[in-house]
């Protein structure tokens, strides 16, 4: 499959990934990361992963990564819906991101990473 | 011990005043009193509260001096300090249910004491006010005292206590959007296994957790002469003057923004902008028109293909999936574009 | 297939120096088990704890839950493709140590969850504070990979459930249970009149403590299938998912699936009981559709007229969930879906990250954000370095009178979605 | 939003870009738009031809208010 690229504020996919596929990482927080995918979906482009993936919760995690499709045109539902609904089951979490021992920072990088790693595998079938 | 204090709120019916013809009855306070269904609550209430005072009043006259009638009878429940106010039970009659929801909701609100009502699930004022008080679910006519009293004095009693109020189907109130934990007497497969026979004999079953409903509103009419008709804009795309001066939310949609664009030909980025947190803003900020098109219908007003272009236009921010709250406002500013003499509304999402 | 199980009825653990089961009484050879753990090499050291139910004592963080089983007659044993060789289990006879369990606990991740609480108000949320409990806390050898780590534990559990459940091979149960399940055309012609049921059991499936695994296969690279539900009660389905604690399922709701036992109680009577659908809850959304395709397409294909589906975790499983749902329906078969609920700490927010109306019949495990406080208790089996840094834990976590403020997510099993428990809300 | 306008009385046409949502939502009628964060616009056009898409757009708009409908009906 082309076309698809993945977008990350969790610099261990960043390293993992370089070279291999697209990958445009932005050190921003775990809302402003889906923020940037929501605005990607507004744009056209499609989400071919879970923008909740995983059972850490939002603004536990700080990280996030999400696999979108470049396209333009119009904007899928689905997308929309995924990412909208996403960006609002984080309000109902307390935030609690960075307030771990550093160590455990890389706890979470690795969890995003298998997560996405997952879907990464499904694509590569 | 002494006794939890209760005020009750009745109408002129359960007064034994009278009927419709008393329904203009001013509020009256009768200190010390327990009338009507005051004394099945009293006897519910045990050693453990009393009722202090009633307060009764007609419901014609509780929804023509709505102001004044809501602000007489706080001062009258303030008067005697209670640990708690009771309004009704109102059953199904409408304006009693509207009254009881409005005061008991205005002294939660005001006088920070704890309220509570009953009424009948399809009683309009169950639908306005069960979000801001607790309402007892009752039968649809007062044969149903008996029942509803059961479920209201206990409840008093807790919100007096300030204990912690259960769920919905514990404590019988209507249900107020917030959701309550609670043990149900079955575990969660043995619920299901019930639920899907039901379902599948075609029997009436109830959903733990309703999904969000959205009704419908039939179609109005269409315009007939748009040359001559007064177009209104609406946009739920946060379209405000340069600087955001009533500081809408980026995203919690908690209130509205009304804006006169008398003499406004065009917007542009110096003089608008969107305040609007669920989209990329930098389309909207360099040309708002591309949200709210203003220029398009100032040409067409001049041009004479619609009558007038209305001088307020409304902004709210809304995901176009997130809609429950608008609701509110929505029905507000609508009314006052009807009372305007608009005739029809271009609203605009993005 | 027709499977008996023997409960044997456990009163009491106790260590000893010979393994054996007396009297109700499970004696526990600790030096024997210690050997069976060390097995791995990458485990540098085990600890054995018994924790029993009113004792002032909290587990924490636990990782899974197993209950000790053994196969006595029939094809394959416990744990098929994971300790046992791959054979089809779910025939028949196994017996069961009934009333304890094997805790597994240590810290894989820094953030890890699940808190057992043996006594006060906590008990009342998890299933396991009901259970005579053999807690095993893991230490890895150093520089261990959480990966190969989780793993070890993982695996390190089973082999100590197994060996305990082997302790009841030659005892006579207290109790035995049949659960038979006929073929297609046997069941429509045995019970002309009743309708057709399945149950649906979505799978966690998204990567590294988000596994299940099925006859030894990760969940993620399956295409949904059918079950004979007896064959979950041999240990088809195990655990591999450590996060979520409040609606994660432990190896041991596997082995005692709630919605499989109240469905063979009605089996026969109200409704015919005719196979377990697994699912998987995939990130890839691709995964998902495909999934969910095909769960709705053997609704239709086994004539079935309604199904139970219950959920796993919190977030994107609710998307699985209603696609589920919807397409279950759209093929005119009947649902109703278990699920939980986050509604934040004040209850008011929007439950679910999806919804649809064609999820008309829905059973909650309660709302995972609402508040609990759970007092000191005296013992503490794991650790507590990590509780407020758990989730559903904050700064003010640790009270000042050592008490914990938490949300029920922290609780293992709090908000089951298969409905273990009597927790709902509304 | 678009319902309460319309329970008020007052015939409404909901201009929008995705329009399942729209639909959802209770608008009786709709007019497909661009794009979200440019319902009616696109920065990719020249001022005047941007312009004139708008233009296109709220005829449709005012085309739907003068036709009457039964049902939820999209004014493609």
């Amino acid at each position: 499959m082309k076309g698809w690229y993945v977008i990350t504020n969790n610099p261990l996919v960043r390293d993992k990934l370089s070279g291999d596929v697209q990958v445009i990482y932005q050190a921003v927080s775990f809302e402003g990361l889906l923020r940037e995918v929501r605005d990607r979906v507004h744009k056209g482009n499609t989400l071919l992963s879970h923008p909740l993936s995983g059972s850490v919760k939002p603004r536990e995690t700080p990280y996030k990564s999400v696999i979108m499709m470049d396209r333009k045109g119009a904007v899928d539902e689905q997308s929309l819906a995924l990412i909208e609904n996403a960006m609002q089951a984080c309000l109902k979490f307390e935030q609690k991101a960075g307030r771990f021992r550093p160590e455990v920072d890389k706890d979470f990088q690795l969890i995003d990473w298998t997560l996405l790693e997952s879907a990464i595998s499904s694509i590569d079938r | 011990m002494e006794k939890l204090r209760v005020v009750h709120y009745i109408n002129q019916f359960f007064a034994q005043i009278g009927g419709e013809e008393k329904a203009d009855y001013p509020a009256e306070l009768r200190k010390g009193e327990v009338v009507g269904p005051g004394m099945a609550l009293m006897q519910k209430f045990g050693d453990e509260a009393e009722i202090v005072g009633t307060i009764v009043c007609g419901d014609s006259y509780f929804n023509e001096n709505i102001d004044k009638a809501t602000a007489d009878i706080l001062e009258m429940v303030k008067s005697l300090s209670p640990d708690v106010f009771v309004a009704g039970p109102a059953f199904n009659a409408g304006r009693y249910g509207v009254a009881c929801g409005t005061i008991a909701a205005a002294v939660q609100e005001k006088l920070g004491i704890p309220a509570v009502t009953g009424m009948y699930v399809e009683n309009p004022g169950a639908d306005m006010f069960k979000n801001k008080v607790y309402i007892v679910s009752t039968k649809n006519s007062a044969a149903g005292m008996r029942d509803a009293v059961a479920k209201l004095a206990p409840l008093t009693l807790k919100l007096a206590k300030g204990e912690r109020i259960g769920a919905s189907v514990e404590e019988g109130y209507i249900p107020n959007g917030v959701r309550v934990n609670f043990f149900e007497k079955e575990r969660g497969s043995a619920r299901a296994v019930k639920m899907l026979i039901k379902k599948l004999a075609g029997k009436p079953f109830e959903t733990e957790f309703p999904m969000p409903v959205f009704d419908r509103v039939a179609p109005n009419p269409a315009v007939k002469d748009m040359a001559h008709a007064k177009i209104a804009l609406v946009t739920s795309g946060g379209i405000v003057p340069k600087g955001n001066p009533d500081h809408i939310e980026s995203s919690s949609a908690s209130h509205y923004g009304e804006y006169d664009i008398e003499g406004v030909m065009d917007l542009t980025a110096e003089t608008y902008e969107t305040a609007h947190g669920g989209y990329d803003p930098v389309y909207a900020n360099a040309d708002a028109d591309r949200v709210l098109p203003v220029d398009v219908l100032r040409d067409m007003e001049k041009e004479g293909k619609i009558g007038s272009l209305h001088h307020l236009y409304y902004a709210t921010v809304g995901n176009g999936t997130a809609v429950a709250s608008a609701k509110k406002f929505a029905a507000e500013f609508a009314k006052k574009l009807k009372d305007d003499g608009v005739d029809a509304v271009i609203l605009t999402s993005t | 297939m027709k499977l008996e199980i023997g409960n044997i009825f456990i009163k009491d653990i106790q260590f000893a120096s010979e393994a054996r089961i007396e009297d109700g009484v499970v004696y526990v050879d600790k030096a024997a088990l210690e050997k069976i753990v060390l097995e791995d090499e990458n485990i540098k050291s085990v600890t054995f704890d018994i924790a029993k139910p009113g004792e002032s004592v909290r587990i924490t963080p636990v990782k899974d839950v197993i209950e000790p089983r053994v196969k006595v007659e029939g094809r394959g044993g416990i744990f098929p493709g994971v300790i046992a060789k791959v054979d089809t289990v779910g025939s028949g006879k196994t017996h069961v140590l009934k009333g304890m369990a094997v805790v597994t606990a240590g810290r894989i991740v820094g953030f890890q969850e699940g808190v057992i609480d043996m006594t006060g108000p906590g008990a009342q949320y998890t299933p396991f504070s009901q259970t005579l409990n053999l807690v095993m806390v893991c230490e890895p050898v150093d520089g261990l990979k959480q990966h190969d780590y989780e793993k070890a534990v993982r695996l390190a559990g089973f082999r100590v459930a197994v060996a305990l459940g082997e302790l009841g091979r030659n005892v006579t149960p207290d109790e035995t249970k049949v659960y038979e399940t006929c073929g297609i055309k046997e069941g429509i012609e045995k019970y002309p009149d009743l309708p057709r049921v399945a149950y649906v059991q979505m799978l966690q499936s998204q990567g590294l403590l988000h596994d299940t695994y099925v006859y030894g296969v990760d969940a993620k690279q399956t295409l949904s299938t059918i079950l004979c539900p007896t064959e979950t009660m041999d240990g088809a389905i195990v655990s591999g998912n450590c996060v979520s604690a409040c609606d994660k399922n432990p190896t041991y709701v596997h082995e005692n699936n709630p919605v499989v036992e109240d469905l063979f109680a009605q089996h026969g009577k109200t409704l015919n009981f005719v196979c377990q659908i697994i699912t998987n809850e995939n990130v890839y959304l691709a995964d998902k559709q495909r999934s969910s395709d095909w769960t709705a397409k053997m609704c239709r294909m086994l004539d079935l007229d309604g199904v139970i589906v219950s959920q796993e975790g919190f977030g994107n499983p609710d998307t699985d969930l209603i696609m589920n749902c919807k397409k279950i329906e759209a093929e005119g078969v009947k649902t109703v879906i278990i699920t939980d609920e986050y509604a934040g700490r004040d209850g008011k927010s929007q439950s679910l990250a999806d919804a649809d109306a064609a999820a008309d019949a829905v059973v909650t495990g309660g709302n995972a954000n609402e508040v609990i406080i759970l007092p000191k208790l005296d013992k503490v089996i794991g650790t507590l370095d990590y509780i407020n840094k758990i989730a559903g834990a904050s700064e003010e976590t640790l009270q000042p009178d050592g008490s914990l403020k938490v949300e029920l997510q922290v609780i293992t099993g709090a908000t089951n979605e298969t409905g273990f428990l009597r927790l709902s809300a509304r | 939003m678009v319902k309460e306008v319309e329970r008020a009385g007052l015939p409404v046409v909901h201009m929008c870009t995705v329009t399942p949502i729209s639909m959802t939502v209770g608008a009786n009628r709709i007019v497909p738009t661009i794009a979200i964060p440019h319902p009616l616009g696109n920065p990719a056009l020249d001022p005047a031809e941007e312009k004139a898409l708008r233009r296109k757009l709220v005829e449709k708009a005012l085309t739907a208010l003068q036709t009457e409908v039964e049902d939820q009906t999209i004014f493609e």
